[in-house]
This record gives C-alpha cells, structure tokens and sequence, in this order.
C-alpha cells in the first residue's frame, strides 16, 4: 500500500492498517459485529507483514494471548465490541497490574446484554472507570473520524510502551463501517523486546511477569506505582479539540461520532446566531478537567451529548464542579441523534439557559 | 563421600510454601531437573497459574508469567506464537486446567500449540480450601460436597487425558504419578518425552501428575500416597494415552 | 565393602511431613520432637550408621531439605 | 457545499457499491466524503441503505436525517425514505418496481424505467447504475468521467465482464434523467 | 437453627444462612477467597432447606446459570470476589437488560489483577457504575457489620424481584472473615414464579427471556424502560446511615467496612472536640445524593475515607457539586486503614480546612 | 385431496430470517416436530444462543431464553436444576458450542445434565461473516484463513461429538446431516433418541448436525449440500458415537 | 391410478433457494422470474400435473414455503 | 469499656480457636464483641493471628492497631507485635518458646511457662489454653466460668478427649498468671 495518497477507508480497515504500519507484531482476537473488518484485515494483512494472526477460541482467550505476547515484550493488540470487551475485564485489570503495553479496541454497539449491532457510546463507564476490578485505569482515547482512528491507533502503541499500561480506543459502531478519506503513516518497525520482558533470562536473572501481591502493603505500593504514572498522563497525555470555544455561552460537550454529528448541529446553530461552541474530549482518560473548565468559561449552561443515556456528563460535571448548570442529551441503544433532533436540543437548552 | 542428590538449578533458593508433605514440591523438583536436563532453563519462559502453585514464578530460575485463573494456556499461546524459539510451559491444577481453564487447554491442545503442560491432578482445590474440583472422585468429601461427590449432583470426574486423546493436535498425553521412586522415574521419563514434543514441533505436551494435597484431604501425608496409589488410579489409570513417537513409546524409553 | 551413606537435613526446610520417613529402605529416618522456626517438626537420623546412600528419601522429600552423599566404590574415582 | 445522497433497496440490488462508486468518485474529485451502509435486521437479503455525504469542508455527519437525493432501488424503501427526503430534494427512482404512493411527499420525484433501460444495455440486474447515471445529471459535485473511473477502480474481477454493461447504464441513466 | 437467639457467626456465614432464611431456592457459584464460607455454606445447608446447591465450573458459568434459573423463576444467587466478578460482566449486563431479579454479593479482595486476598473497596466503580457494558445500574448495597449483611441480604431478593434488577451486596473480606453476633431472621418461603418466567407456557403464551434488540428504537425504549426503574430506586430505595452528623463541621464520608473504624476514629476525634460526624451510603447505587448533600450542609471539609486509591470520592464530589471542598485518604491493596491512622487524618484535615 | 406436510405447532408463524436455502430452516423444523410428537411444546424450555439462529426464540412455540455467546449449557443447567420438571433444549452453532462456549459444553456433559443440545455445525461463523469455526475444514477459506485454514497456524476441525464420547455424562450423542430425506430421517431419529436420554434421566443428548452456510461458503444452496455429502462427511464421519440404550441403537429403530 | 400430488407455494416464505427445485423427482418445480416482496425470486410449478404428492419438496424447503396435498387411494377415506 | 486482645503464633498453635474461645464468652456474658482472623502467605504452617475485641457499645474497628493484651506464641510474632502493644497493655507469652529480646517494649510482660504447664496437665499441644487462662486473670470482662462453658461448646468432637486437659490448663494458666 502506498503511503501518502489519500484513500477511501472504512474506519475499521483503517485501523488496522494503521496498527499494522504502527508495528504491531501480533492481533489475538475473536469476531463481534461491528468490528469483524478489524480481524478479517489482519488476518490478510498482518501476516504479510511479518506479524501474527490469531483467532481466539473467546474473547477472554484473545486477551490473556495479549497479556502472554505482551509480557514477552511483543506490540500487541485485540479489538472487540462490548459484550466481548466485557468478558476481558479480568484480564485488563490483570495486564494493568502487571504493567503490560497493550491496545483494545472496543468499536462500542447497543447494550446492555446482547443488545444489538449499532452504533453507541454505552461503554464509557466500563472504559474510564474501570470495567474491571480493582484500581486501575486505562488510558482510553476516542477518535471521531476515521483519519483520527488512524492517527490515534498508530500513537496508542507507543503510549502503550510509554506508560506499560494499555491503551483502549472507543469507538463505535459508526467509526467502524463508515468510510471516509485517509492518508495513512509510514511503517514503523517495532522496537526490541523491553528489558523487563520474558523472552528467556539467557544469563541474566529471572524476568517475572506478575500481578499477585499477597502482602498489604507491597501491593498498595503497586497500586500507588501505577496511580503515580496516572499522574504523569494527566500531565501529558490529555487530549480534546475546541470547536468555536471561545466565547461560546453555550458549550457542548461531546465526544466521538456524537461530536462530529453535533458539529453540523452546531454549525446550523451559529448561522442562526447561537452563541455555541464544543468542546470534544479525545482522552476520556485523562479526562480534560482543565481544559474543558477553560472552555466552559464563558458558558451559561453546558450540554454533553452522548449516544449513552448520560456517562461521560458525569467527568464533565466533576469537572466543572458546579460552576455552570451541566444538562444532558442522549440517544442510546443503536439510535443515532440526527443534526436536526441536535439542532433542536440546541434550541430548547437556550431558550432555558438560567 | 561425594553428594549424590542436589537441588536442580532450575530452581532458585526460595523454600516452597507447600503444606507438609504436598507432592507439588516433588513435582517441581522433577521439572526442574527435566530443564537442566534439556539444558532449557535459560531460554524456558514458564507460566504459573492460579492455585497453590501460584508462586511458581518464585521457584523456578527461568523467566515466568503469572496467569489467570485457568487461563495458562492462552498466555502460553500468546507467548509461543510471537517467540517461538523459546521453550513454553504451564503448571496448572485440576481446578485451573480441568474446570475454569477446560476450553483453554483444548483449544491449545486443538490448535496443536507447540506447548508443554504439567497438570497436577489432585482431586481438589487446594488453595481456597478443599473444595470439589473436577477430578474429585466418586464419595469423595470436600467442603462443597458435604456428603460426598456423587453421580446425580455432581457428574463424574473429569478425565483429562482421554478427552485430549480425541484432539490430534495433542502430541503426548500422559498420566503418572510420583507416589513412590519408580513412579517418580515414569513421571520424568514422561516429562521428557513431553519436552521433546514441543522441541520437535509435534504439538501439545501434557503429563497429567496425579498429587496430594494432604490437608484438604484430611490425611497424613503418608496415607495420602496410598489414596492415590488405592483409590485414585482406580478412575485415572496411569499410562501414556497418546504419542507422537509411538516407537519411543512402545520401548518405554 | 559396604557403599555407606550419609543425609544432610536442612532444618529450616523440613516440614516434618515424614515422607523419607517412611519410604526409607533402612529405617535411617524419624522425625525428632525438635521444631524450627517455622513451626514444624523436623526430621532426625535415627541410626545414621545404616544409610547406604540409596536416595530414596531425597527422592521422595518434596521439599529438597535432604542432601545425600555416598561413599562410592567405583564411580568415586571418577 | 455538502450534498447527501441515500441509497436504498434490497441486499442483492448493489445498494452498497453504488453509494461506494459515489463516493469513490467524490474523492477523486478532490471532495471531502462519507459512506456509511445500514443494515436490517435479516441475515442476507431483506432492506439496506447507504448514506453518502460529498462536501468541501470536513463532513460532520455520516448519518443522513433529510437526504438531498434519494435513489429508492424497492419499494419498502420507498415507504420509509421517500417522505425524509428534503422539499428542494430529488428523489430518483426505478418506476419499474416501485409505484410512488400518493402521500405527501415534498421532494422532486424522477422516475426511472432502470430495469428496462438496465435489460436494454445487457443486464436488469445493474439497474442500480441507470439510477446513479440519473443522479449525475443534477448532483453538480460529481462528474460522470470521475463516477466511471471509480466505477473501473472498484468493479471486481468477478464481475469484470459487466463493466461496459455498467458503463453504458450510467450514460443511459444521464441521458434519461430530466433535470 | 434457632431463629432469635443471638449467636456468633463469620460475616459469609450469615450471609449464606440469611440467603437461605430469605427464600433463596438456587446457589451456583465459583469457589474464591475470601467468600469461600459461603458456598461452604451453601453446600452444607441449602440443599438440606429444599434448594440446589451447584459448584459452577467458572465465574462465567455461574453468572449465566443464574440468568437461566432466575428466568425460569427461582430465587437464585451467586457470589464471588473481585477477578471472578470482574468474569461475570457479561453476563450481569444480560441479566439487568432481561430483567431478571437475583443477588450477587462481591466479598472485594485487593486488585487489580490477581491482587491478593486481604480487603479492600476499590471494585466500587465497577459495582455502581457499571463494569459490564451499556446502559444499565445494579442496586448497590453495602453493609458495615455482620447484623446488617444479614439484614440486607435478607432483604435483596425482595428487592431484587420488585425491581426485576440484579442486586449487588458490596462487601469486602474484612466483613466476610469477621465473627460478630447476629440475630437471625425467620425462615421465608419463596413465591411462586412470577407471570413472565419460562416455566413451560402450558396453555399460555410462550414466553421469552431476552436481551437482544436488534431495531435502534426498541432497544432505546428497553434502556429508558430499565433507566424508568433506576429513577425509582432513587426515591425509593436509598439507605444511609447519619452518626453525629448534626452540626459535624468536618463531614467524613465511608461505606462499610471503612465506614465501622472511622467510628471509633470519629469518637476518639470527638472526645478530643473536634466537630466531626459520619455519613454512611449503605445503598451506593441509588446513591444518597440528597441526604448527603443535608448532611454536609453545615461542613467546612467533606474527607471521605476508602479502601481504594478513590473511587467513592467521585460520587461525594458529584452529590456537593462544589459547595464543599472534598478531600479524599486512602489505604488500598489489602492495607486496612487502623483508627489510629484515621484520626491522625482527621486532625490533618481538621487543621488544613479553609 | 388431503394435506400431507404441515408446518409444526412447536413452530410460531414468524418467517425465518435465515438466508436461502440455509439448512437452519430444516432443522428448527425437524426439532419442532420432535417437540411436537413428544408433546413436549407446553413443557419445554427452550435456549437460543448467539449465532444466526439467535432469534430461535421467536421461531419455537414454547417458553425461551436467548442466552449470552457460548453459554447456552450454562444458562439450560440453571434452569434444568430449578426444575427438574420441564423439557430442556439449546440450540447453538459451531462457534457458540465449540470455540467460546467448549467448557461449558464439556461440563455440562460431565455432569451428565439432563438437557439436549442441538448442536448446528456449519463449519464456519454465519452470524459474523464467515470467520474461521473450530470446525472449518483444512484448506477451507473463511474470512479469517483467507488463504485456506491450515494446521500449523489454526491446528484441526475441532471434533466435538469424538470429544463427548470420553465423557460418562453425555447419554447420547450423534452426528447427522440434513442434506437429503433420507438423512432428515436419520436426524429426527437421533433427535427422538436424544430427547429420550433426557425424558429418561440418563444425562446429556447432543445430536451434531452439519448444515450449509451457502452465502459463507460461497456457494449456491444445492452446491452447499454436495458439500457436506463430499467434503464435510470426511472430516466429521456421521453416526452415533454414543447411546445410553445400545439395543435401540443397533435396531437402528 | 396414479397418486396424485398438488405443491402450495406461499410465495412470501418462498427464499428461491432452489432446493426443492433440485429435489424434486419429477421436475415439477423451477425458479421463477417473479420476485417477492423481499426481493427473492420464487419457486413456481412448470409441470403441475407430474407432482405425486411424495413431500421431497416440502421435507427438504428450509423455509416451509411448501404444502404438499395428496389424492390417497386408502388413507384419504380414513 | 472497650478491650482489644490480639493472639499471635503458628498456624497448628490454635491461635484462631483461642480467640473464638474468648468471643464466644463475650457473647455468653451479654458483650459486644468481634473476632478477625488474619493468616501469612503461607498455605498451611506459618505465621497467623487473630483479634478479638470486646465491648459494651457496638465495635467499630475489629482490626487492632494498639492491643490492649497481646497472647504471644512464638518468637516470630513477639517481634511483629510486642512493639504495638499499649503502654499500659499486657502481654502474655509462652517463656518456653519465646525469648522476649530487648528491645523498648512498654506493655507489662507476664511470661507463662505454657507448654511445660500444658504438658504437666497432659498434652503440650494445648499451651494455648495455659495462656488464655493466665489472660482471665487480667481480662476483667470474661469470666473463667463463661470461657469454660465457651470452650465446651466449642470444643469439635475430635478433639473431645482434650477438654479436661483443657479446661485444667485454663485454671493453671489463671493460677501462675501475676496479676
Ligand atoms: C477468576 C478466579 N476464580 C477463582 C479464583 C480462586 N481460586 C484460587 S486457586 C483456585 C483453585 C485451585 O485449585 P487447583 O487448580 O486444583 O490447584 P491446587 O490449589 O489444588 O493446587 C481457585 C478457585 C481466582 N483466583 N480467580
Ligand atoms: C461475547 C460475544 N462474542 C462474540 C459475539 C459475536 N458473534 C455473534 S454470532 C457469533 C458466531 C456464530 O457462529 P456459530 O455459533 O457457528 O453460528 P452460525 O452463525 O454459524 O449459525 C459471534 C462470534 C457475541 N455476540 N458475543
Ligand atoms: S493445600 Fe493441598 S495442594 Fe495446596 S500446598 Fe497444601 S497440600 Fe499441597
Ligand atoms: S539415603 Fe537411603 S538409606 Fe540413607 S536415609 Fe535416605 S533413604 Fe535412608
Ligand atoms: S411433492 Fe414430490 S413430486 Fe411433488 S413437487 Fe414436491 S418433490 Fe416434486
Ligand atoms: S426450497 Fe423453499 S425456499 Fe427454497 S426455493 Fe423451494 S420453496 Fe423456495
């Protein structure tokens, strides 16, 4: 594949490719709709080039292969959608324990239980409070079009590595099948195994891959250890993009498909002389606290729109901490607001700013 | 006078936690002195599992990974699939490989992974306390079967090495014990045919060892090994179930 | 000449489970009333002067605690 | 300027690849583009639909609520989409399937004989193609020389022998378009 | 058993017994400390009263053979500790989505990952906000003495089935290792299967227990249906309780097993006068929002206290919304704080406040 | 004239969404049937699970419950304990029965429950698109094997009814096909018979039936069925592995 | 006399999947042009008068699109 | 009142029946009390203990930072948890195995001779016994008779043929115990 020119991609092909041009050495997974172009790609392409493809026989199979390769210092990754991303929970917390790099996709469909296959944003809670048990975070982003996902997945190895925890990116169900241009990254090659990896001690001493601290106090000091690494990506790692901001006295907040649809809402709204801006959080964890209280400076009243019936708008309030109303709009279960329902949403908030 | 027994050097100076009399200790050593043997220590990446044997990756002078609970085969795929050049092996209970980790093991068996499990079989889980796991036999009490496993409630116990003995991606599949020194000599004798599975590329090794756990049991350790030797062998006949070098076997070399 | 042997317990890492006690050809072993650190009752050379150096009780301790050695007639030399 | 196109029809009627040889062509002309397909809830067969968005700037939704053009491949689709589609709006459609029903539909309504003009070039079963050559004559973004060339690009080797059938429906579908 | 004498017993013990005492007909479940006492129990006991005891071959499996016996009718519980909850995501999220009441109790050990045995909180964020995905809530309840584990499971299956909800019992292994004197309730019968159980349909109308809904619509109306409910429990179903809050100045805020030695840390700290009381959430999802917002109302400082590096704190920030500063001391990792520890940070606080 | 083919009762008049000619279609038929001549419509409990046939429970005329990916056994044990009383079935595939849900099929049949499981194998992933199954045949293409599945990558067609056959619980197990009349009537037979391990109580009833994805396999339906005759069979031998009533099973009645 | 078979197709359920089609011994059956309301072209008779009635159609359609009916000799007057 | 006891020793020593011993006869005596065990990384063997807390008002914390009594039965646990006992606290040791070091310990040390006491009244194995005994001494909230009755109610069938021995090494502990 050439590199430069720009390409009709579907969002989960793109991601792929990108993770495959990003490195990635191994993809251990297992099919759910609507992400099945991830592992059917990979399982093209990934072995061309040099890399390991594997279908799973489950999902939790898929992420402990991942906690395996990862641990032996490989570029790894898995993607799934909800009810799949569920059944990793043990093994997140587990490879966050043990301080693996890894990557999850979770291209998020309608719940709860079986749900359905369209598109939602229901699994922000599970991805930036931690699904699974114990404290931990992953460092989750959130692209809203398909040339971010590429952006975003081709990063998130390195962030991986960085901070030896993994990196979730939520998507959706509408990232995954839309298409849309992209102008893909060069190939990277992945670096050698980390010195903390088990690849045989040679002469060395004995490498140990582990999460069990039986004593109190040696494992309130691992989790103190990953919390202080939580700190640093608060620092660094924050993400979000500002949409007509500044001076906006209404702010929406929305992240993802949700924010790109809310543009266009958005867009219609100013021509008609609303005074709104939005603010788009791409890390969900790190949350931009700061930034989004900068954004909300000017606001009367702050709107989050979600395709959930209301998760992310509770960060938004602990950001804001009472300084400005938060109110809430959502579709959830596969339903995709319309600009227009937004446009009108966008009317009725102002219409009742305080 | 000149020492004729010595601790393997796969294994590093820690002191096994195991209860008095536990036979994983023996399991260990024997492990151990196959990797010696084979000369693996320094390329093996090995891989604990959730049970009493958890600490593993304390023992064994080799890289090692912790795993989840019954999922020891997975990681061990994981590993094997981007490393192949290393040796990969799992130590895994009755409850961890033959209850919660039972699709794991046969997907890796299936898939002929080119990996070497050592399964203890001890008829209970041990470290959370004696529970009925699934290789309890038939009466056997434990703390969840209070009256004793029995056919209508609880099924019957699950025999590993005849199920992996339907999979041709399983190489070698084995069942010993270590009761006593010549059945100590089978088991490494069975270890060894199952390291060179994985060596050779001919797929899935597993020795299934039947071992005590004498506190969960309620006996001596002693009487344990005659538990083994009377009872349990009785549902789990010792043997080789499957082996890719059928020659090999048939000297009992 | 008889092959004599001689066992080494380490205390500390004796549990006192009683397993070369029993499997002992020579009724060398027995376990002592003596208690290590951890607790556990240890392991004692009854009559040390019968060890042929089989290592039969190295075999069966799972808890390497015993460390034969051998007066060896021919392979000695080697 | 941003002009949404929805596609709608059954699974066998290449609902999908129409809007792809869309959008594709979009791209080459240097627009900004979305496609994004949606499924019923059948395995195989039953409704689909595409929703192609062309523009200058960035394009915010993928989703379409009130399309520009409406390409309407069946009847069903007819019911569900016909009355979405914007009053200044073209709804392009195959008379040989579907029969407008006389709600009040607000958009432009061209009818297309596709099949028959479809069977005429060599093959009913591209009448798809007759339908995006009618869309061409008023979707001003999009030219037929950069529809054809995506058409090229994107035709499988399966279906390599259809190419001048399809090429030659989408003249015939500009040509019959009254714009 | 006697039914009114006070007795000692192990907090999973009377757990189990109070199970049994309410009605429960069905325990399947997965051995994990430190709640193995309890399908001890359960093995020993529940047959003996009529009901069906099966030793599950996973996490996984348990969860999902209560969906089916709770579809089917039964009163029916599971219980687990923190990485075999974390395995029943899944189906958790299938459960509340078909509406099928039961009870789970999380006996929490320290995470992430295999962590160890000792206690801990830090599974909060996964129990009240969701640790399975999409749009759904179980009712969390969490008790700080053996009496009121016993009271609150009592209570759950009835809770439970009013709300056609999972029931979650939070607590930790402090609380399930622990002996107190407990007074037990009377033996209940259960209720026959309710109308939308599969039970054969006889003459009727089949009946169907699902969760998939593949029309964006009807799953959205299936997510504002369940969120219906959770708006009720609001109302109706928050526990808290108050101790010395009436003029506290300084507002701890704890749950459970924290919540019972930030007591004897509050009475030294107010024998010292300083002005300090405790709010305890018992139910923490419906989370007591308004009362503690009451409570903190004459607050110069809200600490809340946790066995987690803090998650709980979220929720406290959320309920004050700014009006009070919030801050926040932890243990985690099996690290019980001690009374001596928890005064020391009274004091600190005390001294620090704005 | 009088009507000689009727639609069952066990069957509601909801259309099947399955793709032409998928022989899903023939086979929910031949289970209502059963249903129907066992009178069993009003007392059966009846489990979909995740595959194409997801939406079973709108198809079958008695109670259902749509179970999560894989744990159909799981979810028909919880109900079959509770009540003991009803009729259990699942209806699963190949993925959900053999790659996820393997463990708790393996346990289930261990612990010899009482329920029948219909068992659809299609050699790949309908619902998904293709994808590899455990029991997609070597050299077969799928969307995750683009080049044709091979053992050293994907290991073999994973052989779930030769698996049960190790297992004391599972009463009967047998492995049919529906690609003619004549192999419809050997798979009501087996059906009739695993539907008899349960009504008697002697454990697990599977009945292993291969079946057609046409749109997967890329295929036209008539070319679909020539497969499994040709290609299917030699890899999953057809017959009945295992019948708690040995008489009746050499009467072939 | 000859049996005598009549096939009801319901053209709605009809997917054209051409397995009765195929089956069908006496080649009453073939795919027709028309096309349901779901887009799938359905089965139609081209020699009605050849059905015997034997169900082969009607046992191998996945669909039960098919009602097979029979002028029995014996049964019929039961 | 409120009094804190924390037994520490092996695992085989009967540490944890010791402290159900005297919470059951908190209970008996109408007390508040709690019982918490707590265990090494050890399977079996090792080091363990438990706290048991007594009381007239509800028990906040079972966990015990600052014992009031502390039952000491090895020397492992003389060097974790002398140090932590109240200044004005007590604590009992079996002098037969454990060698008090010299460090800066301010709780009131009563050295029992336990095992050899336990041993003199039949059965060594039950030295803890001795030191619970000398315990009641200083315990005012526990009776000797209420721990007797606690003990035999507590006492498993096994080990029914020890109770005398027991109940005698309760007594004798009591006895040698200086107030
Ligand atoms: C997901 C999960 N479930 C349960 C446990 C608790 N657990 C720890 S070890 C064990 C069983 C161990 O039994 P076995 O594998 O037979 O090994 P043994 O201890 O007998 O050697 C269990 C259930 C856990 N740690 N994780
Ligand atoms: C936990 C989980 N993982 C994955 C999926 C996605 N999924 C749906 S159906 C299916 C496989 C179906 O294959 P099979 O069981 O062979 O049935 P078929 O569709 O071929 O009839 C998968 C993987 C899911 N719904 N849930
Ligand atoms: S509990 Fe059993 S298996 Fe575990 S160490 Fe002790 S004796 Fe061995
Ligand atoms: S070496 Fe042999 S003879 Fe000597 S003590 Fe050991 S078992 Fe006994
Ligand atoms: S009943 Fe027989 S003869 Fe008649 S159409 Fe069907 S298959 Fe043909
Ligand atoms: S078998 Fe059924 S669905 Fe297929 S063509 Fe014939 S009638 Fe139609």
């Amino acid at each position: 594949m050439t590199t430069n020119a720009a390409k009709l991609m579907k969002g989960n092909e793109a991601i792929a490719e990108a993770a495959i041009r990003a490195g990635c050495q191994a993809y251990f997974g297992y099919p759910i709709t609507p992400q099945n172009e991830i592992p059917d790609y990979m399982a093209k392409w990934l072995p061309k080039a040099g890399g390991v493809f594997l279908q799973a026989e489950s999902e939790l199979a898929a992420i402990n292969m991942v906690y395996g390769a990862a641990g032996a210092g490989s570029r790894v990754m898995t993607s799934s959608s909800s009810p799949g991303i569920s059944l990793m929970q043990e093994g997140l917390s587990y490879i966050a324990c043990a301080e693996l790099p890894c990557v999850v996709i979770n291209m998020v469909r309608s719940g709860p239980g079986l749900g359905g296959i369209l598109p939602a944003q229901s699994d922000y809670f599970q991805a930036v409070k931690g699904g699974g048990h114990g404290d931990y975070k992953l460092l989750v982003l959130a692209p809203a079009t398909v040339q971010e996902a590429v952006d975003i997945t081709y990063a998130s190895f390195q962030l991986a590595e960085k901070y030896r925890n993994p990196v979730m990116i939520l998507g959706d169900g509408l990232l995954g099948q839309m298409m849309e241009s992209v102008t893909l990254p060069k190939v990277e090659s992945p670096p050698s195994p980390p010195d903390w990896a088990t690849t045989g001690r040679q002469k060395g001493k004995p490498r140990i891959i582990n999460s069990l601290y039986i004593e109190g106090d040696v494992m309130e000091k691992r989790n103190q250890h990953i919390f202080a690494k939580y700190a640093h990506m608060a620092e660094d790692e924050v993400r979000f993009e500002k949409y007509h901001t500044d001076g906006a006295r209404l702010l929406v907040a929305a992240y993802g498909s949700t924010a790109r649809i809310a543009k266009t809402a958005i867009d219609r709204a100013r021509a008609e002389g609303i005074p709104v801006g939005l603010f788009r959080p791409i890390s969900l964890y790190p949350f931009p606290n700061d930034a989004l209280r900068k954004a909300a400076a000017e606001a009367r009243v702050v709107l989050t729109l979600e395709m959930s019936m209301g998760q992310m708008v509770d960060d938004v309030r602990l950001s804001l901490e009472g300084r400005v109303p938060v109110v809430f709009y959502g579709r959830t279960g596969g339903v995709v607001p319309t600009p227009k329902e937004i446009l009108k949403e966008l009317h009725r908030v102002w219409e009742n700013r305080a | 006078m000149r020492q004729v027994t010595a601790k393997p050097k796969a294994l590093t100076n820690a002191p096994f936690h195991y209860c008095p009399g536990c036979t994983h200790g023996i399991i260990h050593r024997l492990l151990a002195e196959t990797l010696d043997e084979f000369g693996l220590t320094e390329n093996a990446i090995g891989i604990a599992s959730v049970g009493c044997s958890v600490f593993a990756y304390d023992y064994f002078n080799c890289d090692m990974q912790q795993a989840a609970h019954g999922r020891a085969p997975a990681v061990a795929t994981g590993i094997k699939r981007v490393r192949p050049q290393n040796f990969v092996f799992t130590y895994q209970g009755d409850g961890d490989l033959g209850s919660i980790g039972i699709g794991e093991t046969i997907h890796a068996a299936n898939r002929g992974e080119n990996i070497t499990i050592i399964f203890v079989n001890n008829a209970v889980y041990g470290m959370t306390g004696g529970q009925m796991a699934p290789t309890t036999l038939l009466g056997q009490k434990s703390s969840t079967t209070p009256t004793g496993r029995s056919i209508g409630e609880h099924g019957y116990p699950l025999p590993v090495s005849e199920l992996l003995q339907a999979l041709p991606g399983a190489a070698y599949v084995a069942r010993t014990t270590v009761t006593s020194p010549s059945q100590i000599r089978i088991t490494k004798r069975a270890l060894a045919q199952a390291f060179q599975a994985q060596i050779q590329g001919r797929g899935l090794g597993l020795v299934e060892i039947l071992s005590t756990c004498p506190v969960n049991w309620h006996m001596d350790p002693v009487e344990a090994l005659t538990f083994i030797n009377e009872e349990m062998v009785a549902q789990f006949p010792l043997g080789v179930f499957k082996d890719f070098d059928e020659e090999v076997a048939r000297d009992g070399k | 000449m008889r092959i004599k042997g001689r066992v080494d317990v380490e205390p500390e890492l004796c549990k006192g489970c009683g397993l070369c006690v029993a499997f002992c050809p020579r009724k060398v072993l027995a376990l002592a009333d003596e208690v290590n650190s951890k607790g556990y009752r240890i392991v004692a050379q009854v009559k040390p002067e019968e060890c042929n150096g089989c290592t039969i009780c190295a075999q069966m301790c799972p808890d390497i605690a015993l460390t034969v050695w051998r007066s060896g007639r021919s392979k000695e030399a080697v | 300027m941003e002009n949404s196109v929805l596609i709608a029809g059954f699974g066998g009627q290449g609902v999908l690849f129409t809007g792809r040889v869309l959008a594709e062509a979009g791209l080459l002309l240097g627009h900004e583009v979305t496609w994004y397909p949606s499924y019923g809830p059948e395995q195989r067969g039953g409704t689909c639909n595409c929703s192609v968005v062309i523009g200058d700037e960035p394009i915010g939704s993928p989703v379409i609520d009130a399309p520009d053009y409406l390409l309407v491949l069946n009847q069903p689709s007819w019911a569900r989409f016909a009355p979405t589609a914007k009053a200044n709006g073209r709804i392009i459609y195959n008379e040989n399937i579907v029969k407008p029903d006389a709600g009040p539909i607000a958009a432009g309504k061209v009818p297309i004989k596709a099949t028959r003009l479809a069977g005429k070039a060599g093959d009913e079963r591209v009448a798809n193609m007759v339908l995006l050559g009618a869309l061409l004559r008023s979707l001003e973004s999009i030219t037929m020389a950069a529809a054809k060339e995506a058409l090229r690009d994107l035709i499988s080797p399966k279906y390599a022998d259809l190419l001048e059938i399809d090429l030659d429906c989408l003249d015939l579908g500009y040509a019959k378009a009254a714009v």
